[in-house]
C-alpha cells in the first residue's frame, strides 16, 4: 500500500478517487443535476441502450458537466429505441428516441450543454415514477 | 480503476445486521453475478442510516432509491427488476404513514427532511473499511490543512471560534479543553476518545465509530497536534464488537497509508491510535473514572480539580473528548468556523446526534442543527406517537435526563435550554413514551439503573440512590405516603448537591423532573392507590366482563399461570390470587372483554 | 493457604496472555477480556495466576472483576440469554419478556438452569432500538419480542 | 516562594499558600470541618482524601454543588460558607444515610464510645432516621487476631489505603460495586486465608467497628479469676509508652511503674517483662549474626547475608506470603513474646514448682499479629500455646477502667524476677531501630572483644521509613539497614532478591514507627509527633537503665548457665529458634 507522504499527495489522491465516489456524491442531490434516464428494457438493449448509456457516462463526465445517468424499464416506445429522458433542473423532462452515440453526442453538445432542442424529441405522453 | 454505474448500500449497522443485512449482501451479490454484472453494480456495505424503524435498509443510486424493510429473499427480485430493468420494486418503498405516498427518495421523508448531517456525514454512504472512500470525501484533508498550513494555536482558536461544545453531555466549550490540555507541558501527553456509550437507549457514538471511523481518528489526530500528544487511546465498550472491529480495521489502514505513525504526511508530526476496551460501567463515561479504567483500575471517579488536562492518564495531561464531539472537528477545520457557528442556536452551535426511540413511530438515529424544536423532532422527524396514542413525557440525557411534557414541545433543544427546564442533554439518547407510561416507574426504571451502575465511591450515591428507588418502588407497590414525596425531594436535592461526580449529581433528575411535571401521577398512586397508566402491577388488577365474555376460551389457554377458569361458551373468570398480571390474556382477548382495573 | 489447581495448558494460555501484555499491571483489564474470551469466565484460579503474572494483589484482580458486569465469574449457560433492558426496550415492554424468561427457566437473572443450557442476563441497549424490544441468544438476535414469543425461543434450542 | 491565595471563610479572611485545601485552610482559623473518611498520616507521606463519605461538604459560592473541603484546593477570591444551613442539611443527610446502612448495636460495639461515625452523629445531632431501607449484611469474619464485620463499614477506604499503599500487603480491596461494594480480600474469603500479615494497621485507623482486634480480655477474666491456674503476664516494651495515653496523659509519658501495678492489681500471679525476652532475643539473634557474618568473612559461599531481624511477627507473615524464596535469609531466633513462653513454661514453672498446663502466660502487646503468633503450631507443645495469647495495650487499658482503678495516681511498682529484669538493650526493642542497636551493643563487644564506650547509636535513630548506617566494628564496617512499614520492607527485599543489597544485616518492623506504632497501640490517627514522643519516652528508660547491654543482664548470665548452656547451643535451638513456611500463593498444575 503506498504510503500518502505529503498534503499534496493526499490532494491527488483524493482527486484520483473522488471520481469513483461521483455516483453517491451526486446522488445526494439530483434534482440539481441534469438527470439523464436511459430506456434499459430488452427492446432498448437490443438496439443499443447499453452503449449509449456508457457513452453518456463517460462523456458527460469528460466534458465536466455534472450528470446523474441512470437506466429505466420500458418507456413504450419500443418503435424509437433506445430512448432517452433527459431532465435539465428547473425544466421539463424531455425525451428523446433512437439515440445511438452520435445523436448521444448532439445531445450532450446542444441540449444539455446549450438548451437547444434536437431532433428527435418525442412527445411526453409517459410519466415516469417521481 | 473500475467505475461503476450503480451503486447499492446496506446499511450495516448493528441493528439491521440483526435484521440480517449481511445475508442481503450476499444475495445481491450473487443476484448480480448471475446476471453478469459485475462490473456494473457495486455492492457497499455502510454505516447507519438512522432510520432503524425500517431497517435493514438498502439504497441504490445514483437513483436514491430507499428500500425499507428489505429481507435476504427480496435480493434477486430487487437486482432483476430495478437494477436489470430500471423498475422500482414498490412493494419495499417506504409508504408515508399519513398520507399514504410512496416515497423513494429518502430526503423527502419526513425522518430525514429537517437533518443536517455534520457528525453522521459519511454514516450510511461510506464503506466504512475502505479508506478510499473517506479520502474521496475529504478524509484527512482537515488533518493535512493543520498540519500544513495551521499552527495548533491557530487550530484551537477555529475550534474555539466554532462555538463547538462536548457532545458527551457536560457540554463544555471543547476549544477551550483543547487549550488547558495544550498549555500544559510535559514529556507525554494523551489524547483519548470516549466511545464508553453507557446510557441505556443511546446508540450514537456507536453509529459514528461504525460508519465513519476514520473521522474519529483524523479528528483525535488532529487534537493531539494542538496539545502536542503523539498517543491516542479509544476507551470503547466491549460490547461493541462491530465498532471495535471497524475501528481496528481503520486503524490499520490509517496505519498503512501513513496518515497514523511517524512523520504523518510529511510534516514531521507523530501519532498512533491504540484501543482499550471497557467491561460494563457506565460510570466509566466519566472521564476521571474512564482514565482509572485504562490504567486497569476500578472505574472510580476522582474529584476535578486535578482535571485531566493537568493529571490524567498516567498522571500526564490528557484531553477526553467523545466520539460524536470528534466527528464534527474534521468538519470545522475543512469548511471553517464560521460556516460551522452559523448552524445551530445562540449557545450550543452545530448539530447534535440522537437516538430516537421508545413510543415514536419513526425510532432512529438522527441529526438536527441545535435549536430545533422537541415538536419537529418528535412529530415531523419522528413521525409521531405509534399507534395513534397521546405523547406523554419526552425523556433526554438518559438517566442524568429528565421527563419533559407536552408544555416543554416548544423549547428549542440546546445545552442550555434543557438544563433550564430540568433535563440535559446527555449523549442523546430521547425516549418519547405515551399515555401508557407510568412515570412513576419510568423514574425507579433509571433509579434501578443508577443503583447498579453507581461505582460506590462515594455515600450519597451508594446509598442515597438506593434509598430514592426505595421510596418510589414502595409509591409504585401502592404504600407511599405524602411525607415521601418531601423526602424525595430532599434526597434528590442532596444527592446532587454532594455526590462525587457526574452520576450521583444528574441521577436524580428523573425524580425531580417527574416530580415536578407529573405530581398527580405520584398522588394518584399514594391517594388513590392508582397508577393512571395502568402500568403498576401492585395497583391494577385484570378482569373479564361477563358480558362481553363469550367464552372462546383463547385467554385460559394463554394464561402462564392458568389461572382463568369458565366453561367453553360462558363467561371465564380470573382468580386474582393467581394472576402474575403479566397482560397475555388482554392481549389476547378478541372482545375486549378483559380490562384492568 | 490453599494451593490452587489449574491444568497446565490453561496456566500457559495466562502466561502467554499476561505476557502478550508485557506483564503490566496497568493492562490488567485487558488481560482479563482476553482471558474471559479464552475461558468464557473468570474462575478464581484464573484471577490468582492473572495476578501473579502481573505482579498485584489478587485482591486487586477481585475488585476490577467485580467492578464491571462484563466480567463474569460463573460459567454463563450453552445458550446465553441476555434481555436489552434499554431505555427503548423497556418502554416497549422488556421487563415483561424479562420476567417471562425468568419464570419459564426458572433462573434468576445472572443465573443458568440446572442442566446448563440457559443463563439469562440483562444487558443495556445493542443498539437495535428500532427492534425494540430485543432478545439476543449468543449471537443471535430477536427483535420485536413479546412474552407469548418467549416459549418458542426457548423451544429452539432445547432440542 | 509560595504564592498566597486570599479567601473568606465564613466570613473570616484568610490568606494561605496556593496549594492548601480549605479544610487546612480552615482549620488553621480554627474552624472544625468535620470529616470521616480523610486521613493525613503527616510524615508518611500519606494523605487519604478519597472525598468518599461527603461529610466534609462546603458551599463554595458561585459553584454548582457542594464542594469537599479535603480535596478541593483554595482558590483566590474563593468565598465558602463551612456551616450554612445548606451545607448542615446535606452533611446531617448524608450521615443519615450513611447511617441508613450500618447495624444499630452501638450498646455492644466493640467501638462504642471510641467510634468516629458515633461520635459525628451526635455532632450532627442525628436523631431519627428519615431514610430507611435495605442494609448491607455480610459473615462476621473471625480470625486469629482480626474480626472483620463489615455490616459497619463505610466505605471510608482507609483500610484499604493501608493495606495497600503504606503496608503494600494486597490482602483488601474495594469488590463490587454500588451499594454492593465493600472492602475485603480476594474472592470475599476470609481473612485467615488472605494474605494478611495480621499488623492491624486497617484496625488502626478504621473509624467504625468494622474492623476490631479479636478481643482476649474475657478470657483473661475468666482465667484470672480460676484460682487453680498460675496467671503470668509479660508486657512489651512499647506498651508502656502509649498506655498513658488512653488515661488522658500526654503521649510519651512512661507508665511502667503504674502498668506493674496495674496488672498486679488485676491478679496476675507474676508481671514480668517482655524486655526480659528481648535481651534473650539479643543473645540469640546476635549470636548468629556473627556466626553468619564470621562465615562469610572466611569466604563461605553458602552463608545468606543479609541477616533480617525476626521479632515482628506481621513482618514474618509478610515474607513467609510474599517474598517465601528468601524465608532462609530470616535470624531463625524467635520473637521476644515466643521467647518468653518456653522460657516460662520450661524453666520458670519449674522453679515455681507448678506444672505447664497450670500456667497461663499472658503477654500485653502493642500489636494484633501477636495474638495470631500465640497461635501457631511450632509455638505450642502438644496443642499447649507456649503464649496462652495476647491482649492489646488498648485493651489493657479497657480492663484497668472495668476495674476502676484510677490510673494517674496507681504507685509505681516493679516488675517481679527473674523474667522481669531487663537491660536498656531490652527497653528500645519497642521503637523502629532498635532492635538493631540493641544488636549492635552486644554483637560489637562479642565480636572486637572490646567495651563499647559509647553505646548510643544515634545513626540508627530516628523515623524515616527506610534508613541505613554504617557502624565501625574495630575497622570491620556493618553495613546497617533499617525498614519499618511493610512497604519500606518491601523495597530492601526486593533490593536483595535482585541482589542489590549491600547490608550486613537489616532490621525491619512491620508498623510504621515500629511497635511503638503497633496495630494494637491507643490510635494515634497518622500523628507522627505521637509515635515520636513515644519513641523519645522508650530512649529515656534506655538512658536511665544501670545496665543497657543484653549480655550483660545478671538474669540472662544466669539463665544460660542454669539452663539453657550457651547462645544458639542445643536447647536454645529447640526452645528460642523456629523455622518459616512458604505460605505464597502456589498454583497447582494439574
Amino acid at each position: 500500500m503506498a504510503k500518502v507522504k505529503s498534503l499534496a499527495d493526499l490532494k491527488r489522491m483524493k482527486d484520483a478517487l473522488q471520481s469513483k465516489m461521483d455516483l453517491r456524491e451526486k446522488s445526494n442531490d439530483p434534482e440539481g443535476l441534469v438527470q439523464i434516464k436511459v430506456a434499459m428494457a430488452t427492446c432498448g438493449i437490443a438496439s443499443g441502450a447499453k452503449e449509449v448509456m456508457e457513452f453518456l457516462i463517460e462523456e458527460t463526465a469528460k466534458r465536466g458537466i455534472r450528470t446523474v445517468v441512470t437506466q429505466t424499464g420500458c418507456m413504450g416506445y419500443c418503435y424509437a429505441e433506445p430512448t432517452i429522458e433527459v431532465h435539465l433542473p428547473g425544466k421539463e423532462p424531455i425525451v428523446f428516441g433512437d439515440v445511438n452515440i452520435k445523436k448521444a453526442d448532439e445531445i450532450i453538445e446542444k441540449y444539455i450543454k446549450n438548451g437547444e432542442l434536437v431532433d428527435g424529441i418525442i412527445p411526453v405522453n409517459y410519466k415516469t415514477l417521481d | 480503476m473500475e467505475k461503476y454505474k450503480m451503486h447499492i448500500l446496506i446499511c450495516g449497522g448493528t441493528g439491521c445486521r440483526a435484521s440480517a443485512s449481511e445475508a442481503i449482501q450476499n444475495n445481491l451479490q450473487e443476484a448480480i453475478k448471475a446476471k453478469g454484472l459485475d462490473d456494473e453494480v457495486q455492492v457497499v456495505m455502510t454505516g447507519c442510516f438512522g432510520f432503524c424503524e425500517k431497517g435493514p435498509i438498502v439504497k441504490i443510486l445514483p437513483d436514491n432509491t430507499f428500500y425499507v424493510e428489505v429481507k435476504p429473499e427480496d435480493a434477486e427480485e430487487l437486482i432483476e427488476e430495478h437494477i436489470v430493468k430500471g423498475r422500482k420494486v414498490m412493494r419495499l418503498l417506504y409508504v408515508d404513514p399519513e398520507n399514504k405516498e410512496v416515497i423513494s427518495d429518502s430526503k423527502h421523508m419526513g425522518f430525514y427532511k429537517k437533518q443536517i448531517r455534520i457528525a453522521l456525514r459519511n454514516c450510511g454512504f461510506i464503506n466504512p473499511e475502505n479508506l478510499d472512500e473517506y479520502i474521496a470525501r475529504d478524509g484527512y484533508a482537515a488533518l493535512g490543512k493543520c498540519l500544513a498550513e495551521m499552527t495548533p494555536q491557530t487550530v484551537i482558536d477555529e475550534i474555539k471560534e466554532s462555538g463547538l461544545r462536548g457532545r458527551g453531555g457536560g457540554g463544555f466549550p471543547t476549544g477551550l479543553k483543547w487549550e488547558f490540555a495544550a498549555k500544559n507541558i510535559a514529556d507525554q501527553k494523551y489524547v483519548v476518545c470516549n466511545a464508553d456509550e453507557g446510557d441505556p437507549g443511546a446508540f450514537m457514538d456507536r453509529s459514528i465509530l461504525e460508519g465513519d471511523p476514520h473521522s474519529v481518528l483524523e479528528a483525535m489526530a488532529i487534537c493531539a497536534y494542538t496539545m502536542g500528544a503523539d498517543k491516542g487511546l479509544i476507551y470503547i465498550r466491549a460490547e461493541y464488537p462491530l465498532a471495535i472491529t471497524r475501528l481496528k480495521v481503520a486503524i490499520k489502514q490509517a496505519r498503512e497509508y501513513g496518515l497514523l505513525g511517524n512523520d504523518i504526511l510529511g510534516s514531521g508530526f507523530n501519532f498512533d491510535v491504540e484501543m482499550r476496551y471497557g467491561a460494563g460501567a457506565f460510570v466509566c463515561g466519566e472521564e476521571t473514572a474512564l482514565i482509572h479504567s485504562m490504567e486497569g483500575l476500578r472505574g472510580e471517579p476522582t474529584v476535578k480539580p486535578p482535571f485531566p488536562a493537568e493529571s490524567g492518564y498516567n498522571g500526564k495531561p490528557t484531553n477526553v473528548n467523545n466520539v460524536e464531539t470528534f466527528a464534527n472537528i474534521p468538519v470545522i477545520i475543512n469548511k471553517g468556523a464560521s460556516w460551522f457557528n452559523k448552524i445551530g442556536s445562540e449557545k450550543s452551535k452545530g448539530t447534535k446526534v440522537f437516538a430516537l426511540a421508545g413510543k415514536i413511530n419513526n425510532v432512529g438515529l438522527i441529526e438536527v442543527p441545535m435549536g430545533t424544536t422537541l415538536r419537529e423532532v418528535i412529530y415531523e422527524i419522528g413521525g409521531g406517537i405509534k399507534d395513534g396514542k397521546k405523547f406523554k413525557a419526552v425523556q433526554t440525557g438518559g438517566p442524568s435526563g429528565g421527563c419533559l411534557t407536552e408544555k416543554h414541545l416548544d423549547t428549542p433543544i440546546d445545552f442550555d435550554n434543557l438544563l433550564a427546564v430540568g433535563s440535559m442533554m446527555g449523549s442523546g439518547g430521547m425516549i418519547v413514551m405515551d399515555e401508557d407510561d407510568c412515570m412513576v416507574s419510568m423514574a425507579k426504571f433509571y433509579l434501578e439503573f443508577t443503583v447498579e451502575e453507581s461505582c460506590g465511591k462515594c455515600t450519597p450515591c451508594r446509598v442515597g440512590n438506593k434509598r430514592l428507588h426505595e421510596i418510589l418502588d414502595k409509591i409504585t407497590l401502592g404504600n407511599g405516603t405524602k411525607e415521601d414525596l418531601d423526602l424525595l425531594r430532599n434526597l434528590s436535592n442532596v444527592i446532587k448537591d454532594t455526590s462525587l461526580c457526574g452520576l450521583g449529581q444528574t441521577s436524580p433528575n428523573p425524580v425531580l423532573s417527574t416530580l415536578d411535571n407529573f405530581y398527580d401521577e405520584y398522588l394518584a398512586h399514594i391517594v388513590d392507590h392508582r397508577c393512571p397508566a395502568g402500568q403498576c402491577k401492585a395497583l391494577m388488577q385484570y378482569v373479564i366482563d361477563p358480558e362481553l365474555c363469550v367464552g372462546c376460551t383463547l385467554c385460559a389457554r394463554n394464561c402462564p399461570v392458568d389461572c382463568i377458569s369458565g366453561e367453553r361458551k360462558e363467561a371465564h373468570l380470573i382468580d386474582t390470587s393467581k394472576c402474575i398480571k403479566c397482560g397475555a390474556c388482554m392481549e389476547k382477548c378478541k372482545f375486549n372483554a378483559i380490562s384492568i382495573q | 493457604m490453599a494451593k490452587i489447581k489449574l491444568a497446565k495448558s490453561k496456566v500457559e494460555k495466562l502466561v502467554e496472555i499476561c505476557k502478550s501484555f508485557d506483564n503490566k499491571g496497568s493492562e490488567l483489564i485487558n488481560v482479563l477480556h482476553k482471558a474471559q474470551e479464552t475461558f468464557g469466565y473468570l474462575p478464581a484460579e484464573v484471577q490468582e495466576t492473572i495476578a501473579r503474572e502481573l505482579n498485584v494483589s489478587v485482591a486487586h484482580v477481585y475488585g476490577v472483576v467485580t467492578f464491571y458486569s462484563f466480567f463474569s465469574m460463573v460459567p454463563k449457560g450453552e445458550f446465553p440469554i441476555s434481555i436489552c433492558m434499554g431505555t427503548a426496550c423497556y418502554v416497549r415492554g422488556a421487563e415483561k419478556v424479562l420476567e417471562e424468561f425468568k419464570r419459564q427457566l426458572n433462573v434468576p437473572v445472572g443465573e443458568t438452569t440446572e442442566d446448563g443450557k440457559f443463563s439469562i442476563s440483562c444487558l443495556r441497549c445493542v443498539g437495535a432500538c428500532g427492534l425494540a424490544p430485543v432478545v439476543t441468544v449468543g449471537e443471535r438476535v430477536y427483535g420485536r419480542v413479546s412474552a407469548g414469543d418467549v416459549a418458542d425461543i426457548i423451544k429452539e434450542y432445547q432440542k | 516562594m509560595e504564592k498566597m491565595i486570599k479567601l473568606i471563610i465564613d466570613k473570616k479572611q484568610v490568606e494561605v499558600p496556593q496549594g492548601t485545601t480549605i479544610l487546612e485552610a480552615a482549620k488553621g482559623i480554627g474552624i472544625d470541618i468535620p470529616t470521616l473518611c480523610y486521613m493525613n498520616l503527616g510524615d508518611m507521606g500519606i494523605e487519604h482524601n478519597p472525598g468518599g463519605c461527603r461529610i466534609c461538604v462546603v458551599e463554595v459560592e458561585g459553584r454548582r454543588n457542594l464542594a469537599p473541603s479535603c480535596n478541593t484546593k483554595c482558590g483566590d477570591g474563593m468565598v465558602i460558607n463551612t456551616h450554612n444551613i445548606r451545607v448542615l442539611n446535606a452533611r446531617k443527610t448524608v450521615m443519615e444515610l450513611m447511617l441508613s446502612d450500618h447495624p444499630f448495636d452501638c450498646l455492644v460495639c466493640a467501638k462504642s464510645g471510641n467510634c468516629d461515625l458515633q461520635s459525628m452523629a451526635q455532632q450532627l445531632g442525628v436523631r431519627e432516621l428519615h431514610y430507611k431501607g435495605e442494609q448491607s449484611t455480610y459473615k462476621v469474619d473471625y480470625s486469629p487476631s482480626i474480626i472483620r464485620d463489615m455490616d459497619k463499614c463505610i466505605m471510608c477506604r482507609r483500610c484499604e489505603t493501608m493495606c495497600n499503599e503504606v503496608q503494600t500487603v494486597g490482602a483488601l480491596s474495594a469488590v463490587n460495586r454500588g451499594f454492593q461494594s465493600v472492602v475485603a480480600p480476594a474472592f470475599e474469603m476470609d481473612l485467615e486465608k488472605s494474605v494478611c500479615t495480621y499488623c492491624g494497621q486497617c484496625v488502626a485507623v478504621c473509624p467504625t467497628g468494622a474492623l476490631t482486634e479479636k478481643d482476649h480480655t474475657n478470657q483473661l477474666i475468666r482465667d484470672l479469676a480460676d484460682a487453680k491456674k498460675t496467671v503470668v503476664v509479660q508486657t512489651a516494651p512499647a506498651v508502656r509508652a502509649a498506655l498513658g495515653e488512653e488515661f488522658g496523659m500526654e503521649p510519651g509519658t512512661l507508665v511502667t511503674g503504674k502498668m506493674v501495678a496495674a496488672l498486679r492489681q488485676l491478679g496476675f500471679d507474676s508481671v514480668f517483662d517482655t524486655d526480659f525476652a528481648a535481651d534473650l532475643t539479643i543473645m540469640e539473634e546476635g549470636t548468629e549474626l556473627l556466626d553468619r557474618l564470621k562465615k562469610h568473612l572466611d569466604g563461605d559461599k553458602n552463608v545468606k547475608l543479609p541477616i533480617l531481624t525476626s521479632c515482628c511477627p506481621a513482618w514474618v507473615n509478610f515474607f513467609e506470603h510474599h517474598f517465601p524464596d528468601m524465608k532462609e535469609i530470616p535470624s531463625t531466633a524467635r520473637s521476644p513474646q515466643q521467647m518468653f513462653g518456653p522460657i516460662a513454661k520450661n524453666y520458670l514453672a519449674k522453679e515455681m514448682g507448678i506444672k505447664r498446663e497450670d500456667m497461663i502466660v499472658v503477654s500485653i502487646m502493642p500489636c494484633l499479629a501477636k495474638k495470631y503468633e500465640c497461635q501457631r503450631d511450632e509455638f505450642k507443645v502438644d496443642g499447649d500455646p507456649d503464649v496462652n495469647y495476647s491482649i492489646t495495650t488498648r485493651e489493657l487499658a479497657n480492663l484497668i477502667k472495668q476495674a476502676n482503678m484510677d490510673f494517674k495516681t496507681l504507685p509505681d511498682e516493679e516488675f517481679d524476677n527473674p523474667m522481669g529484669e531487663s537491660t536498656g538493650a531490652g527497653v528500645i526493642f519497642g521503637t523502629t531501630g532498635g532492635v538493631i542497636e540493641a544488636a549492635a551493643r552486644t554483637a560489637y563487644e562479642v565480636y572486637t572483644g572490646k567495651t563499647l564506650e559509647k553505646v548510643d547509636f544515634e545513626a540508627l535513630r530516628g523515623m524515616e521509613g527506610i534508613r541505613s548506617a554504617t557502624v565501625d566494628f574495630d575497622g570491620l564496617p556493618l553495613n546497617i539497614g533499617i525498614a519499618h512499614g511493610l512497604g519500606n520492607a518491601r523495597k530492601l527485599l526486593e533490593d536483595i532478591r535482585d541482589g542489590k543489597s549491600h547490608y550486613h544485616a537489616i532490621e525491619i518492623m512491620a508498623c510504621p514507627g515500629g511497635c511503638i506504632g503497633g496495630g494494637g497501640q491507643p490510635l494515634h490517627h497518622g500523628d507522627s509527633s505521637i509515635l515520636k514522643k513515644r519513641a523519645a519516652a522508650l530512649y529515656r528508660e534506655d538512658a536511665g537503665k544501670a545496665i543497657r547491654k543484653s549480655h550483660e543482664n545478671p538474669y540472662i548470665i544466669k539463665l544460660y548457665e542454669e539452663f539453657l548452656g550457651k547462645p544458639c547451643g542445643e536447647l536454645s535451638h529447640k526452645l528460642l529458634h523456629t523455622h518459616y513456611f512458604d505460605k505464597s500463593n502456589d498454583i497447582e498444575i494439574e
